[in-house]
């Protein structure tokens, strides 16, 4: 009787195979094949940066917060990564874990600006998006540091045409959805993007879920700026800014079917939407399209896919009449529930008079005229 | 919540299935033998390079050899590289992984490069170009090589690089491919592509400049000096030989990061009048020169003397107010030569290792010849894009139909 | 009343609540047994979900003490409660419609396995509590959202359950049930007392009071009136008790002069995917009312007349002229009004003020005339007695009362020919009431159709000429004036009712008329 | 007095700071107090407050607008592309630029209403594809400044005046577009603008046509930026970077103003105000000879500390008489203080027959009572 709830992932897998079927067909115009190992790896390393950056936004997203200041983040992390390998892989281990501390020393700013300042997400991250800006700007003049060799093949490699990037990647993913379903901190970040006074009332405290989504959140930008510092080779204080991918990460995330207003959404279908950018991205560059008509492609892509499920989550009362006024039995689920609600009242009724813990007196008499008298 | 546990599964044993079948590094990917010159440059801004500074001061006064009318050709100092290994007849495909065409200098390099195209292809010797435009970024364009590499079956590579040091491993995986790699406009930190072109240099800019200023304003004079952002080393090698010899020269000067917006080009000269005069403005490139000028116009204070760029706007603008100014040149006609150079190679002729293009800013009295050459241009042309005589010159570039 | 002697699982006494100077309670005593069911009733604002708020930990108390099996207790935040065992489900339910069943029980204090939330237990005793309570249709993985009220409902109580709960407090849980969603009910808690938990039951529905409690206490105007044994009371003198004054002539008369005129609106066989075969005319100076059970379909009614959620067949007709109102704009132009159920979801602009609340539907619709109707507004907002700081006063810090003032106000302005109005004085002080019914009795002396949809019985008979009760989205039946409260149960529950039910209502002047059933203050029709 | 308290009340904080700025500007450059400076100042500030203003019809509604820095920029490149030198076409393209923004403003607005989208989305992807748009029509917008009887809207004015020596048009022209916007916040659309950021469904229930009033709101925000757009053309000219940006720093500007994210809350002026602030904080920064790279860091912490200090002080001021405990109103009940007050004894009037003035008893003071 449930109807089979199509939730907005499964529409968003679907959305990606049409795109990717679509796209096979252009690029097959051209005369070049979609699935080669070539393309396959573009497309895959087109996600994974996106994709790391869409995994911390999806958090902030579902605490119903925002986070612009990812692309100082992995720009940051590049180069603090870069100056402090500066091509010794023996401190390769020391620099990774200095950079993923600096992000979330950012992220606890950021979380702490938005709960306890109680700033909006997209102003306080805006304000530290440029305070970062300020410090790239003074303490780094261009391109700085080296990373070692054994760095860049993270970024170089793959296993047949999917990049190790795409591996981490992914598993990553699947650690953060793991943590969003199982841990609690994943639990009350839904309660607290979805009703933060319900979520007050069960005893969950509103600020620690939000807190740590921000520090996940840059903790995963400084991610993808190391990513970027072992396929560039160097740190750069632009290469997140040349991504634009603040604004690219929150599309994803809705185009995954993320409510902005925060309290549904799934990793799977922000990593669906980030797919749908890198297939979209790839068909085009196959077919050598003029680069200010992608942008043009890019800005429809997103409006049209979000559009495709936004109009089915208005929540509408169940019908009660057919179209001709025939009756549909009141309100369906409800109706479909009766008979098992009769027969649980019995059941429980027959129970209790068995153990007889509860006086006769005048409950008896309510419980056998189970028919139709008089109820107000 | 079950679906994604599914989907979740099945992503893990992918993984694991793959881990299995062995890990192949990419073919193209080994380590790249230790590049000497890690050293840091002297103290102070971080960009300036004595040696480099020196080299680029002599380039300028070398009379450059090749034919006088096809300055693309022209080289500085050239050493010359044998090509017979990459020597075949027969049409061949050609792969230009592009930085991007987000600036008006681009755009008419891009333009110059597509008529450039066609003479080859109706030539035979360029049978077809497949392009990848980066959109100015760094990691895109590594991508864009990569594919090439993987899909493109190129014959020849040309790489216009979007910063130095991050293409420099991918621009090695080019070279291994065996195929001919032609760099030009930005360099990258190893000599494995076949030629690198590019004019004299970010140095030289500078030196020109700054001398040009220096000759017609006296010690202690104020002069602002305008820049588009930090961080990309061209601008950043102008910027830094205009520093040391203003620095010399007793000029007090003062640089602004402008993001090439003619608003905030305007509001920072309005402010630095409002504070004293200026006598003199710098600029790393030409973009929203002429803003600049207005706000010396509408604060009623006469012109300061000025450096711009070759941009028909700059060059239109002086002609008008007739202030005193120096239109610098970044060569766009550099956008030729790395398809002459790739039909040079094919044919197994030497090119120069090093292809230094010449690099002559427009002085005040070559102004009117390059006004009347460039009659029709849009304000966003640049004087020297070496076009006079491709076919379609001058519908093409006035229509600036953007292939 | 069985002769065991129970102990004491939660006592509290001599608790006393005030807000903003005005006392709400005061010395309360209450006192509740082990697997009791312990009634609690009193009239509309006699303070009885606030005793609960305090017992639930909502509010602090300012006067009194709260003892919990045996030992004193202040809980200054509800999770401390539960916690302690003492879970109240609130009328309002504290879930969250995105996340399943299993996820909302255990929201707060998910069962941890190696530091992992231990998914399978938390699936599994939620569906050993849905067991215990004989629910076997509702899946723990389902998604609340996807649920009906009463199966939420259900959720909440397991919830409770979840916290092993020895006291559950129930606040109007019948409110939005249907009949045999009530039946489940009684045989949870049933269980619930079978098994030695206490439940505190607050209600207007003393049929269910006297099904169930086996103690009620009784407040009056935040006083404690008394605390009995549920067979040592009568319906009528618990009613008395509760009510102890005479409200029969509360309602207003029909003003002088008022005559029922020709037809201004008819719905002839109107219907859509809620209500059908609507046949209903209002006539000038004509206040129909409208009963019937929770869900029957009443504001399903008024939306479709007012083309919220508009009809797809049958004919409308306004002063004759056949009319289609398929938007709340088109019915506005029409001259219709609807003073809606829900005044913050629906009617008032909280953080704007008085004046641009008043002048909301006018700028909206007639925009034209936005300064004639403001020059109005002062004079409406001083009839309808608003008291505020000044117009400018921003809505949300008004009194319920003056807040609905505020949205008849915005209706008025627009000086409509046919007002609806469902569930008017919902939650508003008494004087605030009694403007209503003034103004609907005005608006009748002025010609104008008045349609009243109202879940207290004693309003609806007091105010209507003619009253229509609806069950299960049909217009069932059609009472004259002053008929009797069971006449419209009867009606409204589709059964012949039975003499011996009568049970006279002291507060009605003429003898042995009708049981005093002041209706539950219901959530409205909509789930 | 008042006008001091209203001053540091959070609706007054963007004032204070800007009173501070301005007179930290004076401090460090006299000259800049002088009328023909400020004049200028005003002219450099108006396209910011010009799209601030049409950002603060959006955000007041509870919506975001995007597009408008891409909608600035691509009508600069028509301005530069239609006028060319030929100065009898700079009307007709006045017009035709005015009738362009207006249809952005209509899709943003019709996309966002009827099909549901998050209005952030909206026009985050009309950012992206008009821009691209334009640079394709225009092969990079290379064309270069129009004729400048085009040109004079943003940078002439009317010289040598008594007092202040030059009144640039643009100041007119912002002072013009603000009269506009103040008329329309009383107008019923700016009115129900608010009520529908406040609550959108008591607006739709009170029968407004809530997708025209947002639509409105759209196209009022994209008129702004083309006016700002026209005006950039004559100050800055023509050029593919002009205008990026300016949606955020106007979003800013309005948030420093004190209108709240999410709608329902905020004053026009104030909006503006904000725009003066960023400007004025600028120029500061600029005068102060602050290196250039620090500046965004310093906008960046002030930007934080207005806008939380606009929002503690808010709250504030929202409970003065909070209740000694925990405030009853932050409870899950909503603070209807449903139920009668708990008068002692029922007045004896009431059995008798009402009189129809209606019981004479009820409570002069706004009666927050908790009842049942």
């Amino acid at each position: 009787m449930k109807r089979l709830r199509i939730d907005s992932t499964v529409i968003v897998l679907a959305i990606l195979v049409l795109v990717i079927a679509i796209g096979a067909i252009l690029v097959a115009t051209v005369g070049r094949s979609f699935f080669s190992p070539g393309n396959i790896r573009d497309i895959l390393t087109g996600m994974s940066v996106l994709g790391l950056v869409a995994i911390g936004q999806t958090l902030v997203i579902l605490g119903a917060s925002l986070d612009l200041s990812v692309t100082y983040v992995m720009s940051l992390a590049s180069l603090i990564a870069a100056t402090t390998m500066n091509g010794n892989p023996a401190n390769i281990p020391w620099a990774v874990t200095l950079t993923l501390l600096v992000c979330a020393g950012i992220g606890l700013a950021n979380g702490l600006i938005v709960t306890v300042l109680k700033v909006n997400g997209f102003i306080a991250t805006l304000g530290v998006g440029l305070i970062l800006q300020g410090v790239l700007n003074t303490s780094f003049q261009g391109s700085a540091g080296s990373v070692p060799w054994a760095f860049q093949l993270i970024g170089a490699t793959g296993i047949g045409p999917v990049p190790i990037s795409t591996l981490i990647m992914i598993g990553l993913a699947v650690v953060v959805w793991w943590l969003l379903g199982r841990t609690r901190t994943g639990a009350h970040l839904f309660a607290v993007g979805g009703d933060p006074e319900v979520a007050r009332l069960s005893g969950v405290r509103t600020k620690p879920p939000l807190i740590v989504a921000h520090v996940l959140c840059s903790v995963f930008a400084g991610l993808a700026g190391l990513l970027l510092a072992s396929r560039l080779g160097v740190g750069s204080p632009t290469v997140g800014q040349q991504g634009g991918y603040a604004l690219l990460s929150i599309a994803a995330v809705v185009l995954g079917g993320t409510l902005l207003l925060g309290g549904r959404g799934s990793i799977w279908g922000t990593i669906g939407g980030v797919a749908i950018f890198a297939v979209v991205d790839n068909v085009m560059s196959v077919m050598q399209v003029n680069p200010f008509l992608k942008d043009v492609v890019r800005g429809v892509v997103i409006v049209a896919a979000v559009a495709v499920y936004s109009r089915r989550a208005i929540v509408r009362r169940r019908a009660r009449f057919g179209p001709g006024g025939t009756r549909t039995g009141g309100d369906a689920a409800a109706a479909a529930a009766a008979p098992d609600m009769v027969a649980a009242a019995v059941a429980l009724e027959a129970g209790a008079k068995d153990t007889g813990a509860n006086d006769t007196g005048a409950t008896d008499a309510a419980a056998t005229d189970a028919g139709g008298e008089v109820r107000s | 919540m079950r679906r994604s546990l599914k989907i979740a599964t099945a992503s893990v044993a992918l993984v694991g299935l793959f881990a299995l079948a062995g890990c192949t590094t990419d073919p193209g990917v080994e380590p790249p033998e230790p590049s000497g010159d890690t050293s840091e440059p002297a103290a102070g801004n971080e960009w300036f390079d004595q040696d480099l500074f020196d080299t680029q001061y002599a380039q300028r006064e070398v009379i450059p050899e090749g034919p006088e009318d096809e300055p693309y050709l022209q080289h500085i100092n050239a050493e010359f590289v044998d090509t017979s290994a990459y020597a075949s007849m027969g049409a061949k495909k050609a792969c230009f992984a592009n930085a991007s065409i987000s600036n008006p200098w681009r755009q008419t390099g891009w333009i110059t490069m597509n008529q450039q195209l066609k003479v080859l292809q109706d030539e035979g010797v360029i049978s077809s170009m497949e392009t990848r435009d980066a959109q100015d970024s760094d990691d895109t364009q590594i991508a864009d090589i990569d594919y090439f590499i993987a899909e493109g079956d190129c014959d020849v590579f040309i790489i216009s690089p979007n910063s130095t040091a991050a293409m420099t491993p991918a621009v090695e995986r080019a070279c291994d491919t065996g195929k001919p790699v032609i760099v030009f406009d930005r360099g990258v930190n190893t000599d494995c592509p076949v030629t690198f072109i590019h004019p004299i240099g970010g140095f030289a800019w500078g030196i020109d400049t700054a001398e040009f200023l220096i000759d017609n304003l006296e010690a202690g004079d104020k002069v602002v000096a305008l820049r588009i952002l930090p961080g990309v080393d061209v601008l950043e090698h102008r910027w830094a030989a205009a520093e040391k010899l203003f620095d010399e020269a007793g000029i007090d000067a003062v640089d602004y990061f402008t993001g090439a917006d003619p608003a905030e080009i305007k509001s920072i000269i309005t402010d630095e009048l409002a504070k004293g005069d200026v006598k003199g403005i710098w600029m790393d490139a030409g973009d929203g020169a002429v803003a600049a000028l207005e706000a010396f116009e509408d604060a009623g204070v006469d012109y300061p003397v000025m450096t711009g760029e070759d941009e028909m706007s700059f060059l239109r603008k002086w002609k008008d107010a007739g202030f005193v100014g120096l239109a610098p040149v970044y060569s766009n006609f550099q956008w030729r030569t790395p398809l002459l150079a790739a039909k040079m190679i094919f044919a197994g002729e030497q090119v120069p290792s090093e292809w230094v293009l010449p690099q002559n800013p427009i002085n005040a009295e070559e102004l009117d010849r390059y006004l009347s050459e460039n009659e029709g241009m849009p304000d966003g042309h640049y004087a020297k894009f070496g076009g006079e005589n491709l076919p379609g010159y001058p519908e093409v570039w006035q229509q600036r139909l953007i292939p | 009343m069985s002769d065991v002697v129970r102990d004491t699982v939660l006592r509290a006494e001599g608790i006393g609540k005030s807000f903003f100077g005005v006392t709400v309670l005061s010395g309360i005593d209450l006192e509740v047994r082990r697997g009791e069911v312990h009634g609690l009733v009193g009239e509309n604002g006699a303070g009885k979900s606030t005793l609960m708020k305090i017992l639930a930990g909502v509010h602090a108390p300012d006067a009194g003490e709260v003892w919990f099996e045996g030992e004193r207790v202040t809980f200054t935040h509800p999770r401390q409660a539960m916690d302690a065992g003492l879970v109240t489900v609130f009328q309002e339910f504290n879930l969250l419609p995105e996340r399943t069943v299993a996820q909302n029980v255990f929201l707060g204090r998910e069962p941890r396995r190696a530091g992992f939330i231990d998914r399978r237990a938390m699936i599994s005793r939620t569906r050993e509590l849905l067991t215990e309570l004989g629910v076997t249709f509702i899946e723990p993985t389902a998604r609340v959202g996807s649920l009906t009220v009463a199966e939420q409902q259900i959720v909440e109580i397991v919830k409770a359950l979840s916290f092993d709960a020895r006291v559950i407090s129930m606040d109007e849980p019948t409110a939005a049930l249907s009949d045999h969603e009530v039946e489940l009910l009684y045989a949870i808690v049933r269980t619930l007392t079978a098994r030695g938990v206490a439940v505190i039951y607050v209600s207007h529905r003393l049929k269910e009071i006297f099904d169930l409690c086996d103690r009620i206490t009784i407040l009056k105007d935040g006083a404690l009136v008394s605390t009995d044994d549920a067979d040592a009371l009568t319906p009528g003198e618990l009613v008395r008790r509760m009510v102890g004054r005479p409200i029969q002539s509360y309602f207003p008369e029909a003003i002088e002069g008022t005559t029922i005129g020709g037809p201004r609106l008819e719905l002839r066989g109107c219907g859509n995917d809620q209500v059908d075969g609507v046949d209903l005319v209002l006539r000038a100076g004509e206040i129909v009312g409208v009963g019937g059970l929770q869900g029957s379909g009443r504001t399903e009614l008024v939306e479709g007349i007012f083309g919220v959620h508009g009809f797809t067949r049958g004919t409308v007709q306004l002063d004759g002229r056949p009319a289609r109102f398929g938007s709340a704009r088109s019915a506005v132009r029409g001259g219709l009004a609807l003073v809606t159920e829900d005044r913050k979801a629906q009617g008032l602009a909280l953080a704007q003020s008085v004046l641009d609340n008043a002048l909301l539907v006018v700028r909206s619709v007639f925009a034209g005339r936005t300064r004639a109707a403001r020059a109005r507004v002062p004079g409406i907002l001083s009839s309808l007695e608003v008291s505020a700081r000044g117009s400018d006063q921003e809505v949300r810090f008004l009194s319920g009362g003056n807040q609905q003032k505020v949205v008849l106000a915005k209706w008025l302005v627009t000086d409509p020919q046919v007002v609806l109005f469902d569930e008017p004085t919902r939650g508003i002080d008494v004087g605030a009431k009694i403007a209503v019914y003034q103004l609907m009795r005005e608006l009748a002396q002025a010609g104008r159709a008045v349609l009243m949809v109202s879940s207290e019985l004693p309003e609806l008979i007091g105010m209507s000429d003619r009253i229509v009760v609806m069950r299960d989205g049909r217009l069932a039946a059609e009472l004259p004036a002053g008929s009797a409260e069971h006449e419209v149960l009867a009606a409204a529950t589709g059964t012949t009712e039975a003499a011996d039910d009568v049970v006279a209502d002291p507060r009605v002047a003429e003898p042995g008329v009708a049981d005093p059933d002041p209706s539950g203050v219901g959530k409205g029709d909509a789930p | 007095m008042r006008f001091l308290r209203t001053l540091v009340s959070p609706r007054g904080a963007v004032f204070l700071l800007l009173v501070i700025l301005l007179a930290a500007i004076t401090i460090l450059n006299p000259n800049f107090a002088d009328p023909g400076q400020l004049m200028r100042f005003i002219q450099r500030v108006a396209p910011i407050a010009i799209v601030a203003i049409g950002q603060y019809f959006v955000i007041v509604a509870g919506e975001f607008d995007l597009s408008q820095g891409s909608l600035i920029t691509a009508q600069v490149i028509i301005a530069g592309n239609l006028v060319g030198q030929d100065d009898s076409r700079t009307i007709p393209v006045l017009l035709l630029m005015l009738v362009f923004g207006a249809a952005i403003g209509l899709v943003n607005g019709l996309i966002t209403t009827l099909l549901k989208v998050p209005s952030f989305i909206v026009t985050l992807g009309m950012m992206l594809a008009l821009l691209g748009a334009v640079m394709w029509w225009t092969g990079g917008a290379a064309t270069g400044n129009p004729a400048d009887s085009f040109r004079q809207i943003g940078r002439g004015g009317i010289r040598d005046l008594p007092l202040i020596d030059f009144l640039p048009w643009s100041v007119l022209i912002l002072a013009a577009w603000l009269a506009i916007g103040i008329w329309i916040t009383k107008r019923p659309l700016g009115k129900v603008l608010i009520a529908v950021g406040d609550n959108a469904r008591a607006v739709r229930y009170a029968g407004a046509r809530d997708w025209w009033v947002l639509t409105r709101a759209f196209m009022i925000s994209s008129l702004s930026a083309t006016i700002a757009g026209v005006l950039l053309v004559g100050y800055a000219g023509v050029h593919p970077s002009v205008g990026r940006g300016y949606e955020f720093i106007a979003i800013t500007a309005v948030v420093l103003g004190g209108v709240v994210l999410g709608g329902g809350r905020g004053w026009i002026v104030a909006a503006v105000a904000g725009a003066f602030v960023l400007e004025a904080l600028f120029l500061l920064l600029n005068i102060a000879g602050v290196p250039s790279s620090l500046r965004d860091a310093v906008q960046g912490v002030i930007i934080i500390a207005a806008v939380a200090y606009s929002g503690v002080a808010f709250r504030a001021r929202r409970r003065p008489r909070a209740a000694p405990h925990a405030s009853p109103d932050s409870g899950k009940e909503p603070d209807d203080p449903a139920g009668e007050s708990a008068r002692p004894s029922a007045s004896p009037a009431l059995v008798g027959g009402v009189t129809p003035a209606g019981p004479a008893t009820t409570t002069a003071r706004p009666d927050q009572i908790r009842g049942d």
